[in-house]
């Protein structure tokens, strides 16, 4: 995929696509001029396979489906180092965000990586207990990933340093937060948000 | 305290961290604020933030996530006080959106049910202690100067980026913690690794990355000749402190890259590589030290990598 | 550091015919830019290398030159629009002559140096003397000039040279 | 000379580092005929003047050598400082021991050595020097500007609106050159012939200019104040005076299907014709070539239907000759072809472009004709083989320019700015359409242009793809485009309905020709060359010609029209005065020894050696001799040189200076 022919063309170049980015991410993808400042001090660059700068070159062209059947959108740190220093103010962590967002909602083929894993696991225990219990985070993430033994003289440890709790307790307002997941997806559902 | 000075207070939100894996980043926040005399009343009920997660996939819920705990945070008089790097980021960089953007203040009203508390003062630790309680008064209440400590402070990612939403201090070159440790009587290194990433919270998923990432910063301190790192996040101190050992294993000695294997021994002078333990401490800890806050209440013992052998050598403890 | 700081034998006289807009041009450029060379060049400047006449080149060799240097701009280049043409040619018939009567022409050095050409003007100089330098000096038109006064610009008066009463019956028969 | 003065300057510690200058001017004092020496810390300041100035004085000196920089630097200020003191100028001469000597040798010895020769040389040299009184020439005050494209327009415009008499020649039948073909111009894309029409109109109406179309420059003669230039009228075979521009004969003309070059050979002409509707004048040409009367001898409607009978096929090329003191030229450029080029020409075309054989691959002025409004389509973007609106239209810049394989080394310069500009023009007219650019580097340098090429591409839509095309072929009614885009790193391909090419700017056809007559020289491109590439860009190396526009070099129309109006303040310069003066180094013949071989007539470069007769009182023939133009002189000295009588002779280099200085040695 990554070194594949390009034919450009109005009907390959998927421009919808790169307007919900736009709109996600509130930011300009044609203002890029393709400096590499982004990929210049990007800590997570040497793991991707597209860096920063080829990701906003990739949506340019319209080509959002190289960028989503590659794992570097799941590699960004969100560490804000290329937007800070983006000499053409493209807010390029947020189109990270807004990439990944659209990369959920289409069920991408990268949906069940372990980042994305961990970020579902995340945002499930928000909604369960409405602050994280990160013990059960660390387990079910283990768990789902199928990796039984990950640091698994780590979680002793750290139990005993009082650093995990072996048991959480939800909040008394958890109703709000179910509230919240509700009225987003309704919104959702009847367009009222992207 | 200058007279006629009102108390200083404010509200306070720990997060999820600090009340798990960086349980002593708020029990030293809280000893040092008592130290100081500065109020600090926590909000009931507060939730999540969504951290990384949640603006990584869904914005509208990290907006909503913020903006309810703001609005939480309403009901309680004072400034919002944040220690955790992560959350202060999530609660700022909300409340820049939504000033900047009615669209999105609109979708967020509705998903709380309620107005979004847009103009509610967010302050980091870091802030209240160095410009609101103020350098002058924080050198006057030092009781045990930390002298001889060498310590490089760790800024990480998200409490100066992007320079227009934390607006804590200057985005590529900050002094706020080398100002604050030298009113403590400690030394600050000058090293090169202040702002780069740790990994952040690839900790659950791809530890690897934050193997390379932690290890390139605690060998950077080092190399400045530092005794410890000092940070303000929950996150980079689990990376650096919890994984330390994991580094250490993974990239230690012998250096196992070929970087390491030809150029590593001159690098360090032709001794054998500094494997040194670099004990982290989080910015209240070394505060609440430098107060005369006794070391038992400031969670020492949670930590991993042991740094009361340091605070000892250097006669802290 | 350089040659020149070395004692040497032989210090040969090297004189150099050069044009105001390239080659003398460029050896100010050597000097601004603090170039080192020999010290045995002496510089003849001309408005262009059309103008230097190879009676010019003569007369050095019988006044004690151990090597000559002619340069001008480089072709195509000349202030004159062809200037440099015309002493290509010229010079290109009189080094036949020189050859003729015997002269080693590696005494004898034609260059384009342009004003741009500090570091050239350095190597072509440098060059120059250090051959010169081990050819030893050079007797055969000194001697000659002793033997006999065949130049009105020998020295004397053109008075002097008009004693002879046949150039005097000569010159009075002209216009 | 026998009251010589000899100043020897330390220049700060720049000389005396190296050189003992009290040894030097030691050494100086003793030589014969020297009355003055001395050194001194900085002889250029102003007490060093004063002390030449003393010491003239005092010491009634009759020459004055400087022993200082090179003369390159200060022989003016000297000069200046001798001729204050009451000497002639050009009796104080500079003796160069800080760049030839103290800046070039380490050895304290030796450098002082040299130094004293340099003095002992240049001390002949002022000893043999001679009085010089400065030239002066007189100044035709008429300007002649060649080429009517912007760049001439300008210039012509200012000179005469200075209040001086202006020749424009153009070579085609209307001025208004490449920037009347133009359909807008960026940055602020207004119309070109909006802008461009009133000021060829202004040149028409203006009392001060003589507008000669259809005209060439035949030969050029004299020198700057001075040039008699004789200007070819090629025959229009239509009565000027007579013709009222009614446009008859044009619309009767049986002959109508003749490409039209305005156009780029896409819209039609007939044989007798303008080339365009605001064209000025608007008096027709027949184009013999193509005009049926001229090929066959039968047709003559146009004669027939002309109302004032101003067809006259029987009409002459016609020659004047138009005294000028000063010149601008102003040929302007033409655009590079990508066609297949006769074998030896330097410059090959674009054979994976199948040299241009694909109608539909078009260039950059043919894009600016389709979206003109006076254009063969009348403003709307159609492509050349079938009439269609192209969908996707690829760009492609830098074709000829940067490349070396080509011949061309250099960047044309507005090829980025003008193909931003298409992709919006595109965009607005076909606004479902797609424009994709292929460039090595965008190159907007110039108030306002990274501004409107990133408008162009944030704005108007326009994919920018880095990288180049490496092929193009057809396929069906679409060209295939092969490129690549590096920063991907990946090929693309894209089936584009029209390809539009971003040509080479090049020095129009005939320039090196043109540069021949006028003296001037050009480069390995047949660019015309400034004297200066920094501070006298606008001034040829031959005096009183001057230059403005492409002919230079790629311009835009800013660019050009600055040039322009520079090279006319330096014209209205030229003009302020009545008198010419000039250096006095020029050749002078001894007239009684002069055999009239008049070799040096056939080397002068200047053309400066005449021929004069010398008859006795009776009025008989006595001999021809070399009379040497003063006004024309380069001063070279090769006259000299080559004189096999020496009777002629460069003032300031004269043998006996030489021979002087020589026998010094």
């Amino acid at each position: 995929m990554k070194n594949k022919l390009m034919h450009l063309s109005n009907e390959t170049m998927n421009v919808g696509f790169v307007k919900k980015v736009e709109a996600l991410s509130g930011s300009s993808v044609r203002r890029c001029f393709q400096c590499g400042k982004c990929s210049a001090g990007c800590p997570m660059s040497a793991f991707m396979e597209h860096p920063p700068n080829r990701v906003v070159r990739l949506l340019q062209l319209g080509q959002g489906q190289r960028i989503l059947a590659g794992r570097s959108i799941w590699y960004c740190a969100s560490c804000e180092t290329c937007t800070t220093r983006c000499p053409n103010k493209v807010d390029l962590a947020a189109i990270m965000d807004a990439l990944r967002k659209l990369s959920w909602d289409a069920d991408g083929p990268s949906k069940e990586s372990y980042v994305q894993l961990a970020n579902r696991l995340f945002i499930e225990n928000i909604r369960t207990y409405g602050r994280q219990y990160e013990l059960r985070l660390g387990a079910a993430f283990n768990m789902k990933s199928g990796q039984f033994l990950k640091d698994l003289m780590l979680g002793p440890k750290l139990i005993s340093k009082g650093k995990l709790k072996m048991f959480h307790s939800k909040n008394k307002n958890i109703a709000d937060i179910e509230g919240i997941f509700k009225r987003i997806e309704e919104m959702r559902k009847k367009g009222e948000a992207l | 305290m200058t007279p006629g000075k009102k108390r200083l207070s404010y509200s306070y939100y720990p997060g999820c961290s600090l009340h798990a894996s960086g349980r002593e980043y708020d029990i030293s926040t809280r000893a040092l604020f008592k130290a100081l005399n500065v109020g600090l009343k926590e909000v009931p009920d507060w939730f999540c933030c969504g951290a990384t997660p949640a603006h990584n996939v869904d914005e509208l819920l990290s907006l909503s996530l913020c903006a309810k705990n703001l609005s939480l945070a309403e009901e309680v008089e004072g400034d919002l006080a944040v220690a955790c790097a992560a959350c202060f980021s999530r609660l700022k960089t909300t409340q820049h959106h939504l000033k900047e953007d009615d669209t999105k203040r609109k979708q967020v009203e509705v998903a709380i049910d309620g107005p979004a508390a847009i103009n509610k003062p967010v302050k980091h630790i870091l802030e209240i202690l160095a410009r609101e309680f103020g350098l002058a008064r924080l050198e006057e209440s030092v009781k045990k100067p930390l002298l001889g400590l060498k310590v490089a402070s760790y800024y990480g990612c998200l409490l100066t980026r992007p320079p227009e939403v934390p607006e804590l201090d200057d985005c590529e070159d900050p002094s706020i913690m080398e100002d604050l440790l030298r009113a403590l009587g400690a030394e600050p290194v000058k090293w090169s690794h202040r702002m780069e990433c740790c990994g952040a919270n690839f900790t659950l998923s791809r530890p690897g990355v934050v193997l390379k990432l932690s290890n390139a910063i605690l060998e950077s301190a080092r190399i400045a000749g530092a005794d410890c790192i000092m940070v303000a996040c929950p996150l980079c101190h689990g990376n650096l402190d919890i994984r330390q050992k994991e580094i250490k294993e993974a990239y230690g000695a012998p250096d196992s890259t070929l970087f390491g294997n030809i150029f590593g021994s001159e690098l360090r002078g032709g001794s054998a590589p500094d494997q040194r333990d670099v004990p982290i401490f989080y910015v209240t800890q070394l505060a609440a030290l430098a107060m005369g806050v006794a070391s038992e209440s400031l969670g020492f013992e949670s930590v991993i990598t042991d740094p009361k052998p340091l605070l000892r050598d250097k006669q802290l403890l | 550091m350089h040659a020149e700081t070395k004692q040497h034998d032989f210090e040969p006289k090297i004189v150099a015919f050069v044009c105001t807009w390239c080659t003398y041009a460029g050896a100010d450029l050597a000097g601004t830019s603090r170039m080192q060379y020999p010290s045995n060049v002496r510089v003849l400047k001309f408005p262009c290398t059309g103008r230097i006449d190879p009676v010019f080149i003569l007369r050095a060799f019988q006044k004690g030159a151990d090597g000559v240097l002619v340069s001008g701009c480089h072709p195509g280049d000349c202030h004159y629009m062809a200037g440099n043409f015309h002493a290509r040619r010229r010079f290109a018939a009189f080094r036949a002559l020189l050859s003729f009567v015997g002269v080693d022409l590696n005494r004898l050095q034609f260059s384009w140096v342009s004003a741009a050409e500090g570091g050239k003007w350095v190597d072509v100089v440098t060059e120059l003397t250090e051959r010169v330098r081990t050819m030893g000096p050079m007797p055969e038109f000194k001697e000659l000039e002793h033997e006999e006064q065949w130049s009105t610009f020998a020295g004397a008066s053109a008075d002097k040279v008009l004693n002879s009463p046949e150039l005097k019956e000569a010159y009075d028969s002209i216009g | 000379m026998s009251r010589i003065g000899v100043f020897v300057c330390h220049c700060g510690e720049n000389i005396s580092r190296t050189v003992d200058v009290e040894q030097v001017a030691k050494a100086a004092g003793e030589i014969p005929g020297v009355a003055y020496s001395c050194d001194y810390k900085y002889m250029c300041s102003d007490p060093g003047q004063t002390l030449l100035k003393k010491a003239v004085a005092e010491h009634k000196l009759d020459g004055v050598l400087v022993a200082a920089c090179s003369p390159r630097m200060h022989e003016k200020t000297f000069r200046k400082a001798a001729e204050a003191a009451g000497l002639n100028p050009y009796l104080c001469e500079m003796a160069n021991i800080r760049e030839h000597c103290s800046w070039v040798h380490e050895d304290r010895g030796m450098a002082t050595a040299k130094a004293k020769d340099i003095v002992k040389l240049m001390v002949e040299r002022v000893r043999k020097g001679k009085s010089l009184a400065p030239i002066t020439v007189p100044v035709t005050k008429r300007a002649l500007v060649i080429g009517g494209g912007i760049a001439g327009i300008q210039a012509a415009l200012d000179i005469a609106d200075a209040g001086h008499k202006v020749v424009l020649v153009e070579r085609d039948p209307s001025i208004g050159g490449h920037m009347a073909q133009l359909s807008e111009t960026f940055p602020t894309l207004d119309c070109s012939q909006c802008i461009m029409t009133p000021k060829m109109v202004d040149v028409a109406n203006h009392p001060n200019i003589t507008l000669f179309t259809y005209s060439e420059i035949e030969k050029v003669e004299g020198y700057i104040g001075n040039f008699q230039v004789t200007v070819k009228h090629k025959a229009r075979s239509v009565d000027e005076k007579k013709c009222t521009g009614c446009g008859v004969c044009m619309t009767k003309c049986p002959k109508k299907k003749i490409p039209n070059e305005f156009d780029q050979g896409h819209g039609m002409r007939p044989a007798i014709y303008v080339p365009f509707p605001q064209a000025v004048p608007n008096t027709p040409v027949i184009d013999r070539e193509n005009c049926t009367m001229f090929q066959s001898g039968k047709c003559g409607v146009c004669a027939k239907v002309c109302g004032p009978g101003a067809v006259d096929y029987e009409q002459k090329d016609t020659f004047t000759v138009e005294d000028v003191g000063a010149i601008v030229v102003a040929t302007g450029f033409k655009l590079y072809t990508i066609d297949r080029k006769p074998e030896g020409s330097p410059i090959q075309g674009y054979g994976e472009f199948g040299y241009g054989t694909i109608p539909d691959i078009i260039d950059g002025m043919t894009f600016e004709r389709l979206a003109s409004a006076s254009g063969p389509t009348g403003g709307k973007i159609l492509r050349p083989s079938d009439g269609k609106e192209p969908k996707q239209v690829v760009f492609i810049q830098c074709v000829g320019s940067r490349a070396r394989e080509k011949g061309i080394s250099y960047c044309s310069k507005v090829c980025c700015m003008y193909t931003a500009k298409h992709t919006m023009l595109y965009h607005h007219k076909v606004h479902d359409g797609q424009a994709y650019v292929f460039f090595m580097d965008a190159r907007t340098p110039g108030k306002g242009y990274d501004e409107f090429w990133r408008r162009a591409v944030e704005e108007e839509e326009a994919v920018y793809i880095r990288g180049m095309v490496s092929r193009m072929y057809q396929r069906g009614d679409k060209i295939v485009v092969m490129g690549s885009d590096i920063q991907v790193g990946t090929q693309v391909e894209i089936e584009a309905d029209l390809v539009v090419l971003a040509t080479a700017v090049q020095p129009q056809d005939g320039a090196d020709l043109l540069a021949q007559k006028l003296g001037i020289s050009y480069d390995k491109y047949n660019f015309y060359s400034e004297a200066h590439a920094k501070l006298k860009p606008v001034e040829c190396a031959t005096a009183g010609i001057y230059l403005a526009g492409a002919c230079q070099g790629p311009k835009d129309i800013p660019d050009t029209v600055s040039q322009a109006s520079a090279a006319a303040a330096k014209v209205m310069t030229l003009f302020a005065k009545d008198q010419l003066e000039r250096d006095p180094v020029v050749a002078k013949v001894n007239e009684k020894y002069c055999v009239g071989c008049f070799a040096c007539k056939k080397v002068c470069a200047y053309g400066a050696i005449e021929e004069k007769e010398i008859r006795d009182r009776q009025g008989n023939l006595v001999k021809k001799v070399a009379y040497v133009n003063p006004g024309v002189c380069g001063g070279c000295g090769t006259c000299q040189a080559t004189c096999p009588s020496k009777s002629i002779e460069l003032d300031g280099y004269t043998d006996e200076q030489i021979m002087a200085m020589i026998e010094a040695l």
